[in-house]
């Protein structure tokens, strides 16, 4: 009971000091990402990257002091929730930043965008709210989740691979991977696998991959789930047969896959070795700072904290005039290190995409560099259905 | 199991214990129904989704706590109920029935039904085996509702708003939403306490001290085990109707396994066989997951060593410790 | 003459090759207390458990009452009228005393699906129960925790339980266990005032006692019951006295 | 589906089955001899798998890094032992699992704290890299297959070590009746030291050898202690002999039902449909196994007499 009486005595502290935070001499900005478990990983690039923006605009976007309270959702969408509501009533966000995964952002989109605040997701793409569910206090600085696999089933399509042998997790964004895949490749497609999500062995499908002899093997498996197919795949024997992928070899990935990864190709809006000036200074500091390669979570975060410079410097400092926010948004008035962006109707990019591939640099270090671009100015299947303009 | 361990809090004098914890839990409720006001002071929605969401997970506490505590039932897939009561939002929300009314008696009986259904097969085992079935029984539901395409997969699916009320949407403020959880909560509690202290649930505590000597009486176990899992059951439901409502949003998420121990922790951690136990553990690790998170980021470091301390110190969790805590000050007070 | 209230038929049990109970036979008329003698490893607590149903048989028959109730479980055997006190008591430590009784009378009185009336206010069980505490002498302890009770009081609170089932035959496994003196006489006398009203069958080692109270006795040798007869016929049985006594004298 | 195919994937199964029983060997131990529910049991899983991470970096040799792990995590576990676990003996399961699930959260952190969120990979040693031809057309990792065999000698000196060893003799006397052993003038305290010290090493050694196949990062032994689980209920709490048949059951049922089960659902029913139910079922699959069999035997295959 004392604990209790504890615990009740510090939320009632915390709702206390929460009134102070009304001043608007600040910009305030949550950054709900995932921080527990084993994508942790992916939720700490983006907190860095979006982290190593503030820092470098000297603590302010567009010209005002900027405070980035970080939440972990846990990955539980009902955790992530809470937390949100925490941001915007306890710290009084102007913009919630986040979150890495799509179960998470169904879950804190509508708390996020009903509120007085806006909603800029890092990561996430879903294709609802790229459609029909499109809403003008959402923005997306990374992708239309479908688009990336686009890549791969374009390219296999272009390359001319005859059959091909698709995988991934048995959940709906494995399902709309392979969906994504198929909607350029018009070969033949040899076999669908889904794997529980969560598996760490893949011999028997790497054995089922052996006995189909495909053209080309394309597969979405992120996290944990890719460091262990890639090691098992080249084991296996199998890297003879071109490995495609969508956020399974890349930046959070390769510090532990190493060279069992290396020629393995993927599809992406940037790369690490972009090649434009202020990429390279960001590639550059970020390496000096957090001692890893950034992937494209750190990239798309740290162009959410230029976006959102950009808006406020356009609105001369006004953060409370949410319709100027909105529109100065919308233009996207800033240099992404991917090089061209802006908005479409939906608010989700239009950009191009490339192909990638594994790399082992001069300094020991891995990342995936581009190989050629595959879809130029790209603007994703859903944008139509969105009722905006 | 050992089974003699269950009940710390009984130890206590009856009459007075009963006392002390009316006023107890009393004291508690007029302190909730007044955290609203309190809240109006600032991050109002905050306190009230947070403290909401406790009191969520508090139904779903003291349903565990009914089978766990009195019924020395163990179940590592109680979180299977909070699945099945959002998953009846989720459904017929996303079929167009958003009427309370109907989407609860439907979570119930599904509930209930779920319950049925695996008690019958793992009442059949005791102690060990009886968790390990439970836990089967849960992550089959889990793996059924990954694949539940049509209803959002592993994504989950998102509600069109707050169910509403007589077709009103009465629901949709927060203050409004917090109160009939609060109501929900205090009926489930009084409710739950009587069934313990009846002529049932005085068959389901005999069951649980001593099975043989029940048995040698007349009492057949499993019937009066099935019905406590088929009312633990229905009323965790309940709890998900709740959540769904409260996060606006349903998933696959919420019947983990690790979300069922997290609800057998709440019981444990609370004192079990206590009922209120239950609610006070619910409220501490939600709030202290909440205030330790908010000091570091680190925040396991510091409440998975609670954890063991709390378990270590033997007391039967706070309930317990509130209880050995008050003998001791009565016994002061006697010459 | 009317048929017996239990009408045990060449029952069997055996574990592996080892054979506890051996198609024994016996027959218990209504209003009697029949005692089950016999040395150590006779086979008694095993014809207990399958006379009560905790273990099953694997040949013969059990009638109680014309009706067969071999293959019933436990607590059916309960609900038609036979039940059983336990060797090493067997209470619920954590409730009151009262409550030990008063479930047992609830087992026997309406359904007990009541989920929201306080039992400890329904006066019909209570009344019941005190009642039957008050005949076995724990009337003044009612209140008490039935775990701080002493051992003889928990030997007698075990009678009153299974008593309170409203038993028409009653199965007492040595009742007077581990009892000193005092407290083994106050067993005896309300053993007599029982046999009284219900059919008892009694398993006990205490001779003196078995000889006092019982109204026949069964003689249980290697699971074979070899004589069955009043107290007289069995102190002048020989086989009983070769079997079982030895060269002894019975007193 | 060829005769090859299923030979590999029979492989895969039984390599699955062995790695379960080594975290289980030692599970289904300090659950029979010392009736303790230890969830914390997949986190020394976890740690063998960081401790070989680490060592092999430092020493530059995956053997080398193996036989600095094996004496480390023993001593992780004796310290788990000493400071906590041998204070729950003998209270109830409850507050055993509420202890042990605070350890996860606590180790999970740390390891993160020490290691970063980051996965880790161990290089595999270059003796056992590479594939061997087992007939036309099927390649087989030869890691896998030293893994298979080292995991079957493990259980053979297991076999030896509990059958014939007078250790052995008073761990299976103490799974079917500890107070009795203890009666009989055993140190069970020392009994019980020796057998989770045992464990928590076994568990340890099953993370260090799955470390080059997969990747190493916090939490990795918390869904493989929930299979863990499974195989000792399947097999009978205390039993090692249930729990090496158990582990292989679940390790080829899940593996093979994974790969062929779809095929075998094509028999009854249409080709999407087929997909459709045999991606659902899939994963329940050794959950089902584990319902039906304590359905028919409620104290799973093997129980131990008591």
């Amino acid at each position: 009971m004392k604990r209790y009486m504890l615990a009740l005595a510090t939320v009632s502290a915390l709702a206390l000091s929460a009134v102070g935070a009304h001043a608007q001499d600040k910009l305030k900005i949550g950054l709900i990402v995932t921080l527990s478990g084993p994508s942790a990983v992916l939720g700490g690039q983006v907190r860095d990257g979006f982290n190593l923006a503030v820092k470098t605009l000297g603590g302010k976007l567009g010209g005002v002091e900027t405070e980035v309270v970080v939440a972990d959702d846990e990955l539980k969408p009902d955790v992530a929730v809470t937390k949100v509501k925490g941001l915007l009533e306890r710290d009084q966000v102007n913009f919630v930043v986040g979150p890495v995964f799509s179960n998470v952002l169904q879950a804190i989109h509508k708390p996020v965008t009903d509120s007085s605040a806006f909603l800029i997701s890092p990561n996430a793409g879903t294709s609802n709210f790229a459609g029909k569910q499109c809403n003008p206090n959402f923005f997306v600085t990374s992708y239309q989740n479908d688009q990336v696999h686009e890549v791969l089933g374009k390219y296999a399509q272009d390359k001319g691979f005859k059959k091909v042998f698709l995988m991934a997790p048995n959940y709906q964004a494995g399902k709309d991977s392979l969906a994504g895949f198929k909607r350029h490749f018009k070969g033949e497609v040899l076999d669908e696998v889904y794997t529980p999500l969560g598996q760490l062995d893949f011999s028997a499908e790497l054995a089922k991959i052996a006995a189909a002899k495909p053209d080309a093997f394309f597969t979405f498996m992120p996290g944990g789930m890719g460091v262990n197919l890639v090691k098992q795949y080249r084991q296996a024997g199998l890297a003879n047969i071109p490995f495609l992928s969508a956020f399974t070899t890349d930046e959070s990935t390769l510090p532990a896959q190493k060279d069992d990864a290396v020629g393995f190709l993927g599809g992406a809006n940037w790369a690490p070795n972009t090649d434009n000036p202020q990429n390279k200074a960001f590639v550059a500091a970020y390496e000096a700072a957090y001692g890893a390669v950034p992937g494209t979570y750190a990239m798309q975060a740290y162009d959410a904290a230029l976006l959102i410079d950009s808006a406020i410097k356009a609105t001369g400092g006004k953060v409370g005039d949410k319709d100027a926010v909105r529109a100065a948004l919308k233009k996207a008035n800033f240099t992404s290190l991917r090089g061209a962006f802006k908005f479409g109707n939906n608010n989700y990019p239009i950009q191009d995409f490339v192909l990638v591939k594994v790399a082992k640099r001069a300094d020991g270090k891995f990342q995936t560099e581009v190989v050629e671009t595959v879809f130029k100015d790209y603007v994703d299947v859903y944008a139509k259905e969105c009722p905006l303009n | 199991m050992s089974q003699q361990q269950a009940l710390p809090a009984t130890t206590l004098a009856p009459a007075s214990a009963a006392a002390w914890r009316v006023s107890f839990v009393a004291l508690l409720f007029v302190a909730l129904a007044l955290l609203p006001i309190a809240a109006k002071l600032g991050a109002e929605g905050y306190i009230l989704n947070l403290v909401t969401r406790a009191l969520i997970f508090a139904i779903a506490a003291i349903s565990l706590d009914l089978i766990l505590g009195h019924g020395a039932l163990v179940s590592f897939g109680h979180a299977a109920y909070l699945g099945i009561g959002s998953y009846a939002v989720g459904i017929l929300a996303s079929h167009g029935v958003e009427e309370v009314l109907l989407q609860i008696p439907v979570a119930i009986g599904a509930g209930a039904l779920f319950a049925l259904a695996t008690g019958a097969v793992s009442l059949r085992t005791s102690g060990v085996y009886y968790i390990m079935s439970t836990l089967a029984f849960g992550q089959m539901l889990y793996f059924f509702a990954v694949s539940l395409s049509a209803y959002g997969g592993d994504d989950g699916l998102t509600l069109p708003g707050r169910s509403t009320i007589l077709g009103m949407p009465l629901l949709k403020a927060d203050t409004t939403f917090y109160y009939v959880v609060l109501a929900l909560l205090g009926a489930t509690y009084v409710l739950t306490l009587r069934i313990t202290r009846s002529r049932f649930g005085r068959v389901l505590n005999g069951i649980r001290e001593n099975p043989a000597r029940m048995k040698a009486i007349g009492f057949e176990p499993f019937t009066y085990q099935l019905a406590a899992c088929i009312i633990a059951g229905a009323t965790c439901a309940l709890a998900g109707v709740l959540l769904a409502n409260q996060t606006g949003f349903v998933s696959p998420a919420y019947m983990t396994w690790q979300r069922s121990g997290e609800l057998l922790v709440m019981v444990i951690l609370g004192g079990i066989g206590s009922l209120w136990g239950a609610i006070i553990g619910a409220l501490s690790f939600l709030l202290l997951e909440e205030v330790l998170s908010l000091i570091t980021e680190q925040w396991k470091l510091i409440l998975g060593p609670f954890l063991v301390l709390v378990a270590l110190g033997g007391y039967g969790g706070i309930a317990g410790l509130a209880d050995t805590l008050r003998n001791k000050l009565v016994r002061r007070g006697q010459p | 003459m009317t048929a017996p209230l239990l009408r045990v038929e060449k029952l069997v049990k055996r574990f592996g090759a080892l054979v506890v109970t051996d198609e024994l036979s016996l027959d218990v008329r209504a209003g009697e207390m029949h005692a089950v003698i016999g040395p150590n490893g006779a086979g008694k607590t095993t014809f207990i458990h399958q006379l009560s149903g905790s273990l099953s048989s694997q040949a013969g028959r059990i009638l109680f009452d014309d009706a067969d109730i071999t293959h019933l479980d436990m607590p059916q055997r309960v609900r038609r009228g036979l039940a059983r006190s336990f060797q090493i008591t067997s209470i619920l430590p954590g409730q009151t005393v009262l409550a030990n009784v008063a479930l047992a009378v609830q087992a026997r009185s309406g359904t007990s699906f009541r989920f929201l009336r306080a039992v400890d206010h329904e006066a019909p069980l209570n009344d019941a129960a005190a009642a039957i505490l008050d005949r076995v002498g724990l009337g003044a302890r009612k209140g008490v925790r039935a775990g701080s009770l002493s051992h003889g009081e928990k030997r007698l609170l075990e009678i009153a339980i299974a008593i309170a089932t409203a038993p028409r035959l009653l199965l007492l496994d040595e009742p007077l266990a581990g009892l000193g003196q005092e407290e083994a006489q106050v067993c005896i006398q309300l053993l007599a005032a029982l046999k009284r009203e219900f059919s008892i069958i009694l398993v006990e080692h205490d001779m003196d006692a078995v000889f006092q109270l019982a109204d026949r006795i069964s003689v249980l040798v290697a699971g074979r019951v070899i004589a069955t007869g009043t107290p007289d016929e069995i102190r002048a049985n020989a086989a009983v006295r070769q079997a079982y006594l030895g060269d002894g004298e019975l007193d | 589906m060829s005769s090859a195919l299923l030979i590999v994937q029979t492989l895969n199964g039984l390599q699955l089955g062995i790695l379960l029983f080594l975290i289980a060997a030692g599970l289904t131990l300090v659950f029979g001899v010392m009736d303790f529910i230890n969830l914390a049991h997949g986190v020394q899983y976890m740690i063998g798998a960081y401790l070989i991470a680490m060592f092999s970096a430092w020493t530059g040799s995956f053997w080398a890094g193996l036989a600095l792990t094996l004496p480390v995590a023993l001593a992780v576990g004796l310290l788990l032992e000493v400071t906590i676990f041998r204070r729950l003996y003998g209270r109830s399961h409850l507050d055993q699992v509420l202890a042990t699930f605070g350890l996860i959260l606590f180790l999970n952190q740390l390891v993160k704290t020490i290691w970063g969120a980051a996965p880790l990979s161990v290089p595999m040693p270059d003796v056992l890299s590479g594939s061997v031809r087992l007939m036309d057309g099927l390649l087989y990792p030869v890691y896998r297959i030293a893994l298979i065999g080292l995991g079957l000698t493990t259980a053979l000196l297991l076999y030896v070590l509990i059958n014939k060893t007078r250790v052995g003799m008073l761990v299976r006397a103490g799974a079917s009746n500890a107070p009795m052993v203890s009666a009989l003038g055993v140190d069970i305290g020392r009994l019980f030291m020796i057998v989770f010290g045992f464990g928590a090493m076994l568990a340890g050694f099953a993370g260090a050898m799955v470390a080059p196949i997969l990747s190493v990062e916090p939490g990795m032994g918390d869904n493989l202690l929930i299979l863990t689980f499974v195989v000792i209920v399947i097999g009978g709490i205390g039993s090692i002999r249930g729990a090496f048949i158990a582990a292989l059951l679940v390790g080829l049922i899940d593996t093979l039902g994974r790969a062929f089960g779809p095929h075998l659902l094509r028999l009854m029913l249409d080709a999407a449909s087929a997909n459709q139910a045999g991606r659902s079922l899939a994963p329940m699959l050794i959950y089902i196994l584990m319902a039906a069999v304590l359905f028919f035997r409620p104290s799973g295959l093997f129980p131990v007499k008591r």
